[in-house]
């Protein structure tokens, strides 16, 4: 999967762009898990939320290889 | 045309929101206009920069128009977002709405602003003589 | 500057209100414009007049504006108002508020477009095809 | 007394200003109770306020003969 990384996240990791494997459990929970014990720093935003495709997507959404998934920190725009 | 979404690296433009806006049929235009304040919680902010997710962020700006559009009695609707380094004094966001009435321009208006800040992929990081943060990130 | 007042027989310009209501400590602007429509329940509008008790109507603008900066935490407060002969899409009323933040502006900009359709004595007739009347004065 | 007379009052009373006797009775009241007496169309009206010296006025107050009165039809501005 592409993952897509910004701001606040985007420091985290370092990159902001990352290639991830789709998790054993596809969901974008198990996902959420998985990137957040490779980065902990992530653990201490204030909120993380995630888009599939451009779509913020639900914990129990479900991943395929071929989806665009971007890591969103707390929105500050306006 | 009903609605107009622009996300920018050059400065956003008042007279060309209300173009988009007006409309001989309006009676009330209500625009709101964010500016780059000189200061956060009492520390002197020097400049701003908004990065984005760009095409998720024009989808969901475009979101906003629509639902303002059923929401509420307007005619058009315009929100334009700047992108990039940004200085005191200068314009982040502009939102100008066309309506026959003006309860309804302010309430989209109101509504439109309040949604983006919750709901677009924007980000904007606060550059102070001391260091850098990313607004709201953190605790 | 925190208020600026004023009643003009020539067109009215955004750029001035928004001069005067912009400052670095502005986080936001509320701009409402109300412009001359076409069309009044479904009657033709060819032009509209304002005619003003301009003494009086200065006084009360002048009200208004000190109210708005008691009443709500903004910074600035612009209030021009147009008299004489209007086009359709003329500007006969702008109302330019800042503020830190946005809730504020939108709230005293508000207050201050429905106070001044309550007590600014300034008087608006309308004309059709087929007659003229002034806006309100009759059941 | 100075009366002025704006809007949809003015066409009525077909002037923009009167010279007006003080009435005996020297109130607000009294004096919308005059004019309209005098000119019975202005009762048709929404509503009429009146200002004394560029200020509303309210019907028990005094006027004195060197005041300016303003007859205020319904204000429609904006």
């Amino acid at each position: 999967m592409k993952v897509l990384i910004f701001g606040a996240a985007r420091d985290i990791v370092g990159k902001q762009e990352l290639d991830f494997p789709l998790p054993s459990d596809p969901s974008v929970k198990s996902f959420r898990e998985n990137i957040c014990s490779q980065f902990p720093e992530l653990k201490k935003l204030n909120a993380l939320a995630f888009a599939v495709n451009e779509e913020y997507a639900n914990d129990e959404d479900v991943l395929k290889n071929q989806d665009v998934v971007a890591i969103i920190p707390p929105v500050s725009g306006g | 045309m009903k609605k107009n979404i622009h996300l920018s690296t050059k400065p956003l433009e008042i007279q060309t929101c209300r173009d988009f806006a007006s409309g001989n049929s309006n009676g009330a235009e209500c625009i709101f206009i964010g500016t780059v304040r000189n200061a956060t919680q009492g520390n002197a902010v020097h400049q701003l920069h908004f990065e984005c997710y760009e095409s998720m962020a024009i989808k969901e700006m475009e979101k906003i128009a629509d639902q303002a559009l059923i929401k509420f009695e307007i005619l058009t609707i315009t929100i334009h977002h700047r992108v990039g380094t940004l200085a005191i004094g200068e314009i982040p966001v502009i939102i100008a709405v066309g309506a026959a009435h003006r309860s309804a321009a302010f309430d989209a208006c109101q509504f439109a602003i309040d949604t983006l800040k919750e709901t677009v992929p924007i980000w904007k990081k606060e550059f102070f003589e001391d260091g850098e943060v990313w607004v709201s990130a953190h605790p």
